[in-house]
């Protein structure tokens, strides 16, 4: 078989994403491997051991780089933020050497930031050497894909028993730790394989469900080390780009951590610049519930009672800042959970007070009344202090008291009923866009709620997400935004992302789409952020809902 | 630096040394001088220890001071060998001013001088005519001149070290010393920084076997983890490890011919080491393999087993370029 | 067999801590369980199937348990906060319906403070039906021993695959996620016992280690009940009397929650009550290093230089606050490792500065040089600010830039040096002791010293764990506390808690102890707290170093 | 609480019943009464369905206001059998003051009328005259006592239920009733809090065993969690759990007697339930057989196969009093 022919057949391709972790799989000539993998990876890729004293360290300067770094066009392509390679949809690639840079997490995330923006995403990643079943999360979830059993093996002959949560002296092998076939022969090299390998099949099952993101936090706390790569990629633009705009699993908040996710900074930025508030002056800040959506629960109820849409309802929370109601619908609002003590946190304290005085700032109400007490209540004063305002309190015992309940309605006696506004809200919040359209009705039973416009149908929401769906007629009153560009075939089921010509930047996992055409439109959900779309060459970037052919 | 600079040698210490199957006495002496003028090798720490500034008159000064100190110790030991390093090339002008090395020669008349020179300096009248300065009345007395070569690889030599000579330069450099009737001694640097431990080992099989030709003795030596040099830059970030003393004792012990070998700072985190428990016994083997040349001793070395064996093996096996080093 | 007789073979001994977490052993007639322990407990314990209707809920009020609960004298024996059981050391207990309180934190943590300190601690708890391999953990560490299968069994039945992060469809099992002996049969309950047993394994294995905690970190993020039963259990009495005074191995600080652990809070709690500074009135604010004892690290060498002893050092970290330089091997200040990001949250900001501010209103300095930069200056400020005080500020560049270093080393020209005092201060922490005798000298290389007085050894300082170790002369300098009372008899190796009559309530695990009693004198270190040595009938008190027979 | 009394039943509907293998068209009324002057039955919600501080002047009058609404419907419907529910006791004057149960006898003369009483409230007088003021002309005309009994066990009712009443109490009504001409129909409650899955089943077993010597018919309820009750704080702290379908099925495919079961709330989380899927063929079931008294019926649905059977199973044989409930 000639080379070049071989070459061709090793691709890979990604099915499943959870952040910057994805699963999916590698071709090779007829062999398949589920990705993430760990194996023998020197035995698929030849160039490796051909490769003599080609040594590379990430903190390489340039000129160095420049003079010794020579291409050979093999994959797994060797990475170099120095060097500029040639890198193609499909192709494997390697970034030597890399297991130095565990210990650097800032170089780290630097290097693989640079890398991954310069690489088309569906390129399938090489670690080589570091991983171990310890750190095998937090390295999927940095986007690599492909592992060997170096590290595993080194462990086995260091006498060293591996885990997920570290390695142990091999003598805990008798203690039934693990029962895989490993263990049961006294063969530690087999045993430290298998739990690799059984890493990574969790990690993919984890993937593949929308949930890896709360397996990781509990992983990388292992060491230090994981959790700050896990930390700055938070704060950085590639975790953003491949955060999905939604789940629909529960958003576990166990950690302080929790708090920079880049789910919660988007809601508080979508919060600060998107969102449109209903039109009245008069705002009432109150306590979270367990319970979400808010609204289902029992004091929600006992709220909204007294205060029968006088106000404005602004819900103050814990890690997501503040919420509208009639935005509570939206991920991760209604599917967050968290660890309650009554104890806030001052990094809580002031990443909500934070957003309030902007919001406060941003949106000048008549009156505020703080219908909250305790910490609660201590927050939204530093928060009204930092914008200026003074809060109105209704609440002299629990806020659920009748005494404190009949106080908020008195408070507000007199006020005028705000106009429902749950469309415009959302509407702002999902596509960043003031939807004014008169007429529309809002039918159903609260969360599950289609809006109809006379006969037409509009909207419908989907009460899992929080996802606003527009029909064809939707869509044509949004206009701008989350517009897919595709060629001038007519799509035949999914849209697959070479076809994509141009994307919104905005968009992201999950995003509700509109796909235009010369030929055609269609509706449907981006299955990859608009960057990935754009720079990808397979994969499927847009699930089709409904198409409709143009001009005939 | 000119309050703080001392003019005493860097280093001074009496011994003894095989030196073609012979054992001789000797005194070793590290010497502060004008410095090394390539001064660029990744895991020379020299190059900080050097005279900065000053004028010819005021280095010859200094050296000199330096070198009565030795003249002081031959006195007393009256050694067979003199070893003489001035962290560069002896045969340099601008580190070595003339007037120093003749005064060497007065003290040295008679007997072995050992001095190293940059392969691309060595030139054939200056090692002629010194050779003939060093030989007494009895014709005693001769110069060996050491190269470091550190590896016969030209590309381990320019990626990994940095050194500016060819292996076709050094060929030269050495017919040109046998030609003026001194001897060659090569140095060779065991896993410099950017190469495995297997490619370490493979480059110091080859380096021995491509010398042989040229080189009368060869003194192979472990790279350490020196102060404030590129190695220590890449060894604090993990990217470096010195050699496993297995695999030094292991080239010795398949060497063709005899090799010295000083593992500096061995044992420890910054120099060749194993796991802390056999250090010590490769150590004193390979120490005493220095002066007597039994490579049996090696060879039983290596039969030892320690914990840290099976790991060594597992990395001479599968350490590769693009994942290394594995441990630390 | 009679029937007392049976129950006198059921018995149980711990023999190593981490918290509240034990392991330890059951003995039943013939037959011994390794604690925490799951297995079919109703085979075990026949009263456990012999009584009926005997439903209770931790919930119900004093008037129903009063009416309705009748003890059978059988075990495991029920207990309830409104039921005073009769309970002896060695005996098993159970704890009736609980595991409708694990998603009521605060209950669980108030009921088991309840009935922990009014039961002996060398009991065997048994917490049914409700264990998972999801939530093992923390339930070993509230001071759980004795488990079932109830909860594995029925999941199951329900479908559901269990691992210690969670539960998954029972699908999963052919995608490799475990290799047990039950994965290989495809038979799930015997997969779900797997993963439990193992899990349990692992829970011994890192509790004898003593590394338990910092698994248990990562463990809990399963779900937020859980995470809060940690933060509440971390706020009792409980946990800070169980909580060992040193550990040797690393101290792993990897989440919020780390600011929080008893340990942190102890040390602060020392250093404010406890901690006897050096004679000097110029004091010098210094950063971290990652290096630990810090005076290892290169820029505190640098820092030292500079400093030349003309002023006290004061380490400013987190999560610990506030380290003295000479208390800096106290446990955990010469073992914590921390995820480095650059980043400060806003709970450790306030934790530090507040200990700084308590610290610098004790100890009035007549200069406070802050040789800090960012962040940590901020904090410094901050904490200056409450305390009225003005700091001088010694960086116009990094900490260790020589520009910065000479300038702190000119703001000191002319100051004093200070006395050596690293014994004084040590003592003080680990003794509550001002220790005033002239003419001690401390001798060795730091940290590996003895300290003489004359020929005579009077303490040695142990370096992994940062504790003194006094000699007989040693303890006659240290007029009070940590003493340990035993009855007449002369101690042949330790002393168990039997003998224990009294002891210093300040004693903790790891505590360097004197034993007093009427016959001997004996040095040595505590193995458990005063508390459970005085309530404890089994299992060693007190590790004997050096015994002395007192009047022949 | 006056002002929003409201003078009309709590709840009226038509309908048809099964009574001793007849088949009556009937009209069921729950009254707004004095009270049941009890009043502390864990899962009894009723107890907030009632008037307060009312003289009892203002009681008959609210009575008699609610009875018109159900003279209006007997007048329409002319049931068979009118069943009239006070939540306590018919025959406590203090509930129901004579003059209302005169009216009522006035309205149901002819007919079949159920009323309940607390055991220990039974009067032989009281209930032979009743019996004879209810009979026509044509001797036409029958009273049923219902009596919640809720289970033979003293302790399951002093313990779980509270409900203030012996079965040696409760035997010697039914004795009293009998012989005073009416019959007793016997309520059963299906797992009250504090029992688990299996003892409320040996419960229902034992308790259908030993009270058929005394009465007429059975009508056994599963327990539901109603609003503002004991069992409803239990239930939300996760202590309580409504039985399983299954178990319900179960007993009464295996009763000796037919036997009367209404699940309120069955197949929700707040009464009886499985898992979801197979709820509402179980309830259709139990609906049917509670007409027809097709045991058959009954039998084939626990033949049938659901998912969550296997959970059922194991909590019968798994849940015990020290960890219960297992399942929500």
């Amino acid at each position: 078989m000639p080379r070049a022919w071989r070459w061709i057949l090793k691709t890979c391709e990604f099915t499943a994403r959870d952040g910057t972790g994805r699963a999916g799989r590698l071709r090779i000539d007829d062999s398949e491997y589920l990705l993430p993998w760990a194996g023998d990876v020197p035995s698929l890729f030849p160039a490796l051991t051909e490769r003599k004293l080609d040594a590379f360290f990430p903190s390489d300067d340039p000129e160095f780089v420049k003079k010794f770094f020579t291409s050979d066009g093999k994959q797994p392509i060797r990475l170099h933020i120095h060097h500029p390679e040639e890198v193609t949809s499909g192709d494997a690639v390697i970034t030597p050497n890399w297991h130095t840079l565990i210990q650097q997490p800032r170089d780290f995330v630097r290097h693989l930031q640079i890398l991954k923006e310069r690489i088309p995403p569906d390129t399938c990643w090489y670690f080589p050497g570091g991983v171990l079943p310890e750190n095998a999360a937090i390295l999927v979830h940095a986007g690599f894909d492909l592992f060997d059993f170096t590290g595993v093996d080194l462990k086995a002959v260091q006498g060293r028993f591996c885990l997920p949560d570290g390695d142990y002296p091999e003598t805990v092998m008798a203690e039934g730790l693990c029962q895989c076939p490993g263990c049961k022969a006294g063969d530690l090299r087999e045993h430290n394989r298998n739990a690799l390998k059984q890493e990574l099949a969790l990690i993919r099952t984890r993937i593949k469900a929308g949930t890896f993101r709360e397996f990781l936090e509990g992983r990388v706390r292992t060491r230090p080390p994981y959790v700050s790569i896990m930390r700055h990629l938070d704060r950085s633009a590639l975790m953003e780009n491949h955060t999905p705009v939604t789940r629909s699993t529960p958003f576990i908040a166990a950690t302080g951590d929790s708090i920079h996710r880049p789910e919660v900074k988007r809601f508080a930025e979508r919060l600060l610049t998107r969102y449109i508030p209903p039109l009245t002056d008069v705002a009432v800040l109150l306590p979270c519930s367990a319970r979400k959506p808010y609204s289902l629960s029992q004091s929600h109820h006992k709220f909204t009672q007294a205060i029968s849409r006088r106000a404005h309802e602004l819900i103050l929370t814990s890690p997501l800042g503040l919420v509208p109601r009639d935005v509570e619908l939206v991920y991760p609002a209604a599917h967050y959970d968290v660890p309650v003590t009554g104890y806030w946190d001052h990094e809580e304290r002031f990443q909500i007070a934070d957003t309030l005085a902007k919001y406060l700032m941003k949106h000048q109400y008549r009156r505020v009344i703080a219908h909250l007490d305790g910490d609660a209540l201590l927050i939204a004063t530093d928060a009204a202090d930092q914008a200026g305002i003074t809060l109105e309190s209704t609440c002299s015992t629990h806020p659920t008291d009748p005494v404190a309940l009949r106080q908020l309605s008195e408070a507000l006696s007199g006020e005028k009923k705000v106009k429902n506004h749950l469309l415009r809200g959302l509407v702002s919040m999902q596509f960043g866009y003031d939807l004014r359209v008169p007429g529309l009705e809002v039918k159903g039973s609260y969360p599950e709620v289609i809006v109809k416009k006379g006969r037409q149908q509009i909207f419908s929401l989907e009460p899992s997400t929080g996802m606003l769906r527009p029909t064809f007629d939707g869509w044509s009153m949004i206009d701008t935004g989350y517009r897919v560009y595709i060629d001038d075939f007519v799509p035949q089921g999914d849209i697959l992302a070479p076809g994509v010509v141009e994307a919104d930047p905005a968009v992201r996992e999950g995003d509700e789409i509109l796909v235009i055409g010369e030929n055609a439109m269609a509706t449907g959900r981006a299955v990859m952020s608009a960057d990935e779309m754009i720079r990808s060459h397979r994969g499927v970037a847009v699930r089709v809902r409904k198409v409709k052919k143009l001009n005939g | 630096m000119k309050k703080e600079q001392k003019n005493t040698p860097i280093a001074l210490w009496t011994g003894s040394d095989r030196v073609l199957d012979e054992i001789l006495n000797s005194v070793t002496v590290i010497l502060r001088s004008g410095g090394c003028s390539w001064n660029r090798c990744l895991m020379c720490q020299y190059r900080h220890e050097r005279y900065h500034d000053l004028t010819v008159q005021e280095l010859i000064g200094a050296m000199i001071e330096q070198i009565e100190v030795l003249a002081t110790n031959i006195a007393e030991h009256d050694p067979k060998l003199v070893k003489i390093y001035t962290s560069g090339t002896f045969f340099d002008d601008q580190e070595v001013p003339p007037v120093v090395r003749e005064r060497i020669a007065d003290l040295c008349k008679g007997r072995t001088l050992t001095v190293e020179c940059r392969g691309d300096y060595v030139d054939y009248e200056k090692v002629a005519s010194y050779v003939d300065l060093l030989k007494n009345e009895s014709g005693q007395g001769g110069l060996i001149i050491a190269i470091g070569l550190e590896t016969s690889s030209d590309l381990i030599r320019e990626k990994c070290i940095d050194k500016g000579l060819s292996f076709s330069q050094y060929i030269t450099a050495a017919e040109d010393i046998r030609r003026a009737g001194g001897l060659v001694k090569t140095y060779l640097l065991y896993k410099p920084a950017y190469v495995s431990e297997r490619e370490a080992y493979e480059d110091m099989v080859s380096s021995i076997k491509e010398i042989l030709p040229y080189t009368d003795l060869i003194s192979m030596n472990p790279c350490s983890v020196q102060r404030h040099t590129l190695v220590e830059r890449l060894w604090r970030q993990g990217s470096y490890r010195p050699p496993y003393l297995w695999s030094v004792a292991k080239v010795l012990a398949d060497a063709p011919v005899h090799i010295t070998c000083d593992p500096l700072g061995g044992g420890q985190k910054r120099g060749a080491h194993n796991c802390g428990t056999c250090d010590q016994m490769i150590l004193d083997a390979i120490r005493e393999y220095n002066l007597n040349g039994d490579q049996e001793l090696i060879r039983s070395v290596l039969e030892m087993s320690c914990g840290c064996k099976k790991e060594w093996e597992f990395i001479m096996e599968h350490e590769h370029p693009y994942a290394m080093p594995l441990t630390g």
